[in-house]
């Protein structure tokens, strides 16, 4: 059985060359590559699925694929290679999964609606797969890093795929750009762990040297590594934190989270696709990924938990005020990875991989559902041109409803076991020894009201009410290919909690803690009972139950889904009836502040226009006048003084004759002098 | 087989020159194959062994006895090991392409055109391979020449000024680096009887160095390694020394940028990773700090300036400064990654920026303009050049499996432990240069390549012929190559044949002279 | 008792002078060759001499050649004023500075 | 014509006292130097033949001297050159040139 792991290459290599089919022959196949990317995706699926049984029956595996760069000279080798665990095969299926729905949704939204560059369209999207599915099967940081650029390359492609639009190309700058930015501080971390440790390896089985690894033998005092003149702990958390700035770049957490609203300026199931489950996902997957090297460091794990609390209510006010559709679901989105930052940080490792899951199942469809109803208004996003879609696309709206409820985080729906995980897992460890953890916990427990009255005013302004406007009377009808797609997700949306019934567990006894379990038995030194003993030994968590385990628990999601239901009335009692009004204006000053964004783009693009192109704009003037004017004052001091010289040649022969008689008798004085001639 | 290179071009261009101006650029393509299928065959045989400065067995090894200096014997001695191998291939395959870019714009003197890119192909290939230093000073200085006319003749407005100013100021810096390595060479007194770059190389590592006139021998060292340094500057270029290089590239016909950009420019980091650092590596040790220093502000300043142009060329031109300060920083961390991504860089940005030249060239061939702010969204019209140019942007960017990637990290590995002081940080300031490349790239781009069409000449904008676009492709799939097989390629060739660079203890304390170890 | 060879010396010396102070001072074409004859001719004188001091014929049968070489100068010397009357009206050696710069 | 620097003439008999001072430095020369005593040709006869002879490499001379026919051959050479270039130089130029010929080829004027 162990022999199936040879194929797992196969499910990056199968998109990549549904890539190369799409791009090269997309013109001549009948539905322009979507075929071949549908065929590649679902290899894609039900190899990941073959990889997740296998590494279920205990087969974790890594190997090394091709060497990069390697060799007797070489101080370290440079490796590819593949790392199947728990986590990686999970987040496979996931991938694949998701990508295989947004490839079937595309053939309805982009074939059907007779979008040009479909080849270019498919083949962006097999070579998007491909690089997310090598990250996430990459066995060392560099490896990693280097899908991580590709899905970044891709990104920016697919954002820009309307490029003659001036809209689309601007966004595909900005996201590039902004995660360029955060990626800069995670390439210097890669240097750093090889400069540091000499391998990049995250471990797994048959791995002698990881760099978590090493790390932790270096606290120990066991291992010496190279920390550059600091203490052991203080490079490390150094470290963590360079990498960090890639995570927030690609998984947009604030500051880097201003490129992913402007992102949706891309086809919506590239929206879905990338910008809520599996590229965004990136970042955060990496943080679990090397959680054996975090936690080891409280710092980073606090700075961790409080860029996830703080993403999560910041992004969260934010969506309250759009008027489209998908700018509320970007802002979601950012929300939401907050809370998974959030969960890692505050050292609930299963919860955010947990979250991660339940979030890209019910995010997909919700992006999904909003294309189908930006297909029904002819791609009209606005909110308040729609209201009563109901009637006209039930599948949609039970669909999106299901995707609601899990996001506004309602029980039994899935997004309720997550977010309530995650916020209990960070309550108590911060009621433990880390009281910081308890300030990022308020702010992830006050966006959860936020969360449930952004959901609920999107789906009563969509579906409820009456229509307001004509395209939103007669919409234009979707086929099986949208509808199939969002009835998958749907079902999934909700029971996808099932995986992960931690309270009911707790509660009953019984063991349906299926993730937990599944978690825990991850190969040596990348399983969460190794990241538990290094959060407790290391890192110094620990768990504290004032109420008692259960009691804690369960109050612990009393508020939270109170909160939830909280906002979600406010928002039902707002925008409910057939001709809901704005009530942002009541927020007088404040509305104009969060229409804006906290003028958090207006700061950025000042840094990049008004301070960096400035500073270019003088170093070019110093450069043109000085650098270059010395060079030019040579030059024309040079060509003065030949001017100047050349007059000594008068053209006349007098002169000439004068000069060479004095110099003959100055010549001959000299000599005479110095021989004594003349004594 | 060098010889026969180099013969075969000298040929070439003498014949190109003869032909009539209608079959001149067929013939020089048709010539110029020649070249490149020896060098492809020559890097197919290549079996060279170790640096072939300090003992080490070079692949297609001449020498013969030529002349007598003084008491200093020149020979004609030519061979190639890891470190020039890869840049004679990428000498001979961007002059192929450059004649192929070439057909388009140059509409006039043809012959003459292509006679002088063959030449400059012939001195390249003997810069790269030569082993004698005053072999390689002749080569060295004989690429100037159809430069200088390239620009001079077939240039835009300014090309004058742009010409002469490339000329005396690479020639000044030559000059200065001459009498910096003559005081070597006399330094080095009765150890060597020629002018034999491995025999000088290693007697200068064995200690061989003694004092000259008032002068002890650290200082002559110290004096040779800096002069040579500043002649080898200018022609990287290294900040401040790269003012030359905007003006030559905007003003200069594309093929000839191609080749500035892609091959002329690696001949300065080539020289100073042959003489300053193989020669005198415990100076380089000691002058760590403010190379590094010249270095990082190389790229970042570079960039900066590349961020203020709205030329497209200058705009390459000064991201080209920017790239060649990976290549000082990685040489003066003597690492195996270092020094060996630093050769790496050469050839992957030889391969990138001739690239990014050449789609701006086909571009400017069918708007005849290179302002940013003249034409918008020529995606829509050209989509193959259009794509190159995404490819060749983000090779810029370092985006991995493209070989600018590879180049840029072996440096950012080998510099961050690097054993002179403050390497991390110099690493770390000098990796920033990726954000701001990609900065003004991306904006670039997206004001150029996409939006609505627009444009404010009133040319018609189709897409480009089949001879322009064959260039751009071919040079990235050799990107991609490069950048995913970087070891099997090249990197393994180069590692072997810089490890011996790195000094040892006592080769470190040999560089001050004064004895041997 | 025959000359000392100093007097030859001192008459060369004088006659070079004068066709050397006519160079300098003389502004006419025409002045210029025959001061250019003059110091030919003391440079013969030196020929001369030496030829006598030293008991060899060389130095005379140079100063023969020398003569020679004169008259082709002055040949084409004139030559040259000729075409430069036609061109600048003038024999005024200064006013001939158009090579100049 | 008008822009190009003169000389004035009267700094051009001061430049004369140069050759004066010349002069004065050399008489120094030649008369503090020694020459002691030299031979002549006292005694020997034909010493215009002998120069005859010396011309064409002839040995009948009885004077010591070296052959010198290569250099008569120059001489002769040159001779006939600057006669050849003499007339040229000499010869007017094409009579229909010669009455529009106010401004030269090379730029004078007149």
């Amino acid at each position: 059985m162990a022999e199936i792991t040879a194929f797992a290459p196969a499910i990056a290599v199968l998109p990549f060359v549904s890539f190369l089919v799409a791009l090269f022959a997309g013109k001549y196949l009948p539905k322009k590559g979507a075929l071949a990317g549908i065929l590649a995706m679902g290899g894609s699926l039900v190899l990941s699925l073959l990889m997740l049984y296998t590494v279920a029956t205990g087969h974790a595996h890594q190997s090394t694929l091709y060497t990069w760069v390697g060799g007797e000279a070489v101080p370290y080798e440079l490796t590819f290679g593949i790392l199947l665990d728990q986590l990686s095969t999970l987040m496979l299926v996931i991938v694949s999964l998701i990508s295989f729905l947004v490839h079937v949704f595309s053939l309805g939204y982009m074939n059907d609606e007779d979008e040009g560059g479909l080849p270019r369209y498919y083949a962006e999207l097999g070579l998007f797969s491909a690089s997310m599915l090598g990250f996430v099967f990459a066995d060392n940081l560099l490896m990693a890093f280097m899908f991580f650029e590709l899905v970044g390359l891709c990104s920016y492609l697919l954002i820009g795929f309307w490029f003659r639009e001036a809209g689309p190309p601007s966004a595909a700058k900005k996201a590039f750009l902004v995660t360029r930015f955060g990626d800069y501080f995670f390439l210097v971390g890669v240097v750093a762990v090889f400069a540091t440790f000499g391998t990049a390896a995250f471990g797994g089985p048959g791995v002698e040297e990881s760099f978590p690894h090493l790390a932790e033998l270096a606290l120990d005092g066991e291992a010496s590594v190279n920390t550059f003149g600091f203490a052991p702990r203080t490079w490390f958390t150094i470290v963590g934190l360079l990498v960090l700035g890639g995570v927030m770049g690609k998984s947009a957490q604030f500051p880097f989270h201003t490129w992913l609203p402007d992102a949706m300026e891309g086809p919506t199931p590239v929206s879905a696709l990338i910008h809520a489950a599996t590229m965004v996902a990136a970042g955060v997957y990496l943080v679990a990924r090397m959680y054996g090297f975090y936690a080891l460091s409280p710092t980073a794990l606090a700075v961790i938990a409080f860029v996830g609390g703080f993403t999560a209510l910041f992004a969260a006010t934010m969506g309250v005020v759009k008027r489209e559709i998908k700018q509320v679901l970007a802002y979601s989105t950012i929300s939401q990875y907050g809370y998974i930052m959030l969960a890692l940080g505050g050292g609930g490792y299963v919860a955010g991989v947990f979250h991660l899951t339940t979030h890209a199942v019910f995010k997909a469809l919700l992006f999904l559902g909003a294309g189908s109803v930006i297909i029904a208004m002819h791609h009209n996003e606005n909110m308040w041109d729609m209201g009563g879609l109901k009637e006209e696309m039930p599948v949609t709206y039970y669909a999106f409803l299901s995707g609601s409820l899990a996001l506004a985080g309602i029980v039994p729906f899935s997004g309720f076991w997550s977010k309530d995980e995650v916020l209990f897992e960070t309550l108590i460890h911060g009621l433990g020894d880390s009281p910081l953890l308890l300030g990022a916990y308020a702010m992830g427990l006050l966006a959860v009201f936020f969360t449930g009255f952004y959901t609920f005013r999107m789906v009563l302004l969509t579906f409820h009410g009456e229509p307001r406007s004509d395209t939103a009377r007669d919409p234009h009808g979707v086929r099986w290919k949208v509808k199939g797609p969002l009835a998958v997700l749907g079902a999934l949306a909700a029971v996808a909690g099932v995986i992960n019934l931690a309270p009911v567990a707790e509660l009953t006894g019984a063991h349906i803690d299926f993730l937990h379990s599944w978690l825990f038995h991850g190969p040596e030194g990348l399983n969460g009972e190794h990241y538990e003993e290094l959060l407790e030994g290391v890192a110094g968590y620990h768990a504290a139950y004032p109420l008692g385990e259960t009691l804690t628990m369960l109050a612990s999601a009393a508020v939270s889904l109170g909160l939830a239901l909280a906002g979600a009335g406010l928002a039902v009692a707002l925008y409910r009836g057939p001709e809901p009004v704005e009530h942002t204006d009541k927020l007088g000053a404040l509305k104009t502040v969060l229409f804006n964004n906290y003028y958090q783009d207006e700061y950025q693009v000042w840094l990049a226009e008004g301070l960096t192109a400035r500073v270019a704009r003088a170093a070019d003037t110093v450069d043109v006048s000085i650098v270059d004017g010395v060079v030019n004052f040579v030059s024309s001091l040079s060509l003065f003084t030949g001017d100047r010289l050349r007059r000594v040649q008068t053209g006349i022969v007098s002169n000439y004759a004068a000069l060479l008689t004095l110099g003959l008798t100055l010549l001959l004085v000299a000599f005479g002098v110095m021989q004594g001639w003349f004594l | 087989m060098l010889e026969l290179l180099v013969g075969v071009c000298l040929l070439g261009a003498f014949v190109t020159f003869a032909l009539p101006d209608e079959y001149a650029s067929e013939a020089a393509l048709g010539i110029s194959l020649v070249p490149l299928a020896v060098s492809l065959y020559m890097y197919a045989v290549f079996d060279g062994v170790g640096n072939a400065l300090l003992g080490g067995d070079p692949s297609f090894e001449t020498q013969y006895a030529w002349l007598t200096l003084g008491r200093y014997d020149v020979t004609w001695h030519m061979g190639l090991d890891g470190i020039s191998m890869p840049l004679v291939v990428l000498a001979t395959l961007l002059t192929t392409l450059a004649i192929l870019a070439s057909w388009t714009p140059i509409d006039e003197r043809q012959s003459q055109f292509y006679g002088l890119m063959l030449f400059m192909e012939a001195s390249l290939v003997g810069v790269f391979g030569a082993l004698d230093f005053l072999v390689w000073f002749v080569f060295w200085e004989a690429v100037l020449v159809p430069m200088y006319f390239l620009i001079g003749v077939w240039g835009g407005a300014r090309r004058k000024y742009a010409a002469i100013k490339f000329f005396v100021y690479t020639n000044i810096a030559s000059i200065v680096m001459f009498i910096g390595f003559f005081g070597l060479v006399f330094g080095l007194g009765d150890s060597i009887a020629s002018l034999d770059l491995p025999a000088i190389a290693q007697a200068l590592r064995a200690g061989e160095l003694g004092g000259l006139g008032l002068l002890s021998a650290s200082q002559v060292a110290t004096l040779a390694f800096v002069a040579m340094f500043l002649g080898f500057a200018v022609k990287v270029p290294v900040v401040p020394f790269h003012t030359w290089l905007p003006d030559a590239h905007v003003e200069a016909p594309t093929p000839a940028s191609v080749m500035l950009a892609g091959v002329l420019l690696k001949m300065g980091t080539y020289a100073l990773l042959r003489y300053n650092f193989t020669m005198l590596p415990g100076i380089a040790q000691s002058l760590a700090v403010p190379i590094a220093l010249l270095g990082v502000i190389s790229i970042v300043y570079g960039a900066l300036l590349a961020l203020a142009q709205s030329d497209l060329k200058r705009i390459v031109a000064y991201s080209s400064v920017s790239s060649m300060g990976y290549v000082t920083l990685g040489l003066v961390a003597y690492t195996m990654y270092g020094t060996g991504g630093a050769t790496f860089q050469m050839v992957a940005h030889g391969l990138i920026s001739g690239l990014l030249f050449a789609c701006v060239g086909v571009v400017y061939n069918t708007t005849h303009t290179r302002m940013v702010g003249d034409m918008s969204g020529l995606a829509d019209r050209m989509p193959v050049t259009v794509g190159a140019f995404v490819a060749g942007g983000f090779a810029y960017m370092g985006l991995p499996l493209m070989a600018g990637f590879a180049g840029e990290f072996f440096v950012f590995v080998g510099t961050f432990g690097a054993d002179f002081a403050g390497a991390p940080v110099f690493t770390s300031v000098g990796m920033f240069g990726i954000v701001i490349v990609a900065g003004y790239l991306l904006w670039s781009m997206q004001a150029t390549l996409f939006g609505p069409f627009e444009s404010a000449t009133d040319y018609e904008v189709s897409p480009a012929a089949v001879h322009d676009v064959v260039p751009l492709l071919v040079l990235v799939v050799f990107i991609v190559a490069l950048g995913t097989l970087p070891y099997d390629l090249a990197f393994d060739a180069i590692l072997d044949a810089t490890e011996p660079v790195l000094p040892t203890a006592g080769e470190v304390a040999a560089t001050f002279g004064g004895g041997s170890p | 008792m025959a000359v000392s060879v100093q007097y030859y010396l001192i008459l060369s010396a004088f006659v070079f002078c004068v066709g050397l102070f006519g160079i300098l001072t003389r502004r006419n074409a025409l002045l210029f060759l025959m001061s250019v004859e003059l110091m030919l001719n003391a440079a013969n004188i030196n020929f001369v001499a030496f030829s006598y001091y030293h008991g060899n014929l060389t130095g005379q049968v140079f100063s023969l050649f020398t003569m020679a070489l004169a008259a082709a100068e002055v040949a084409v010397g004139i030559g040259i004023i000729l075409v430069l009357y036609r061109n600048f009206a003038d024999v005024d050696v200064t006013k001939a500075t158009t090579l100049r710069w | 014509m008008t822009t190009r620097p003169r000389l004035h003439t009267s700094s051009t008999q001061v430049v004369g006292l140069v050759a004066f001072v010349l002069f004065g430095v050399l008489a120094a020369v030649f008369l503090t130097a020694d020459f002691g005593s030299h031979a002549t040709f006292e005694g020997a006869t034909g010493i215009t033949a002998s120069i005859g002879y010396a011309m064409f490499n002839l040995d009948a001379g009885s004077l010591p001297s070296e052959g010198f026919l290569i250099s008569f051959e120059i001489i002769d050479v040159i001779l006939l050159g600057a006669l050849a270039a003499a007339v040229m130089l000499g010869k007017r130029d094409d009579e229909e040139e010669s009455d529009e010929s106010v401004t030269m080829a090379d730029g004078g004027d007149r």
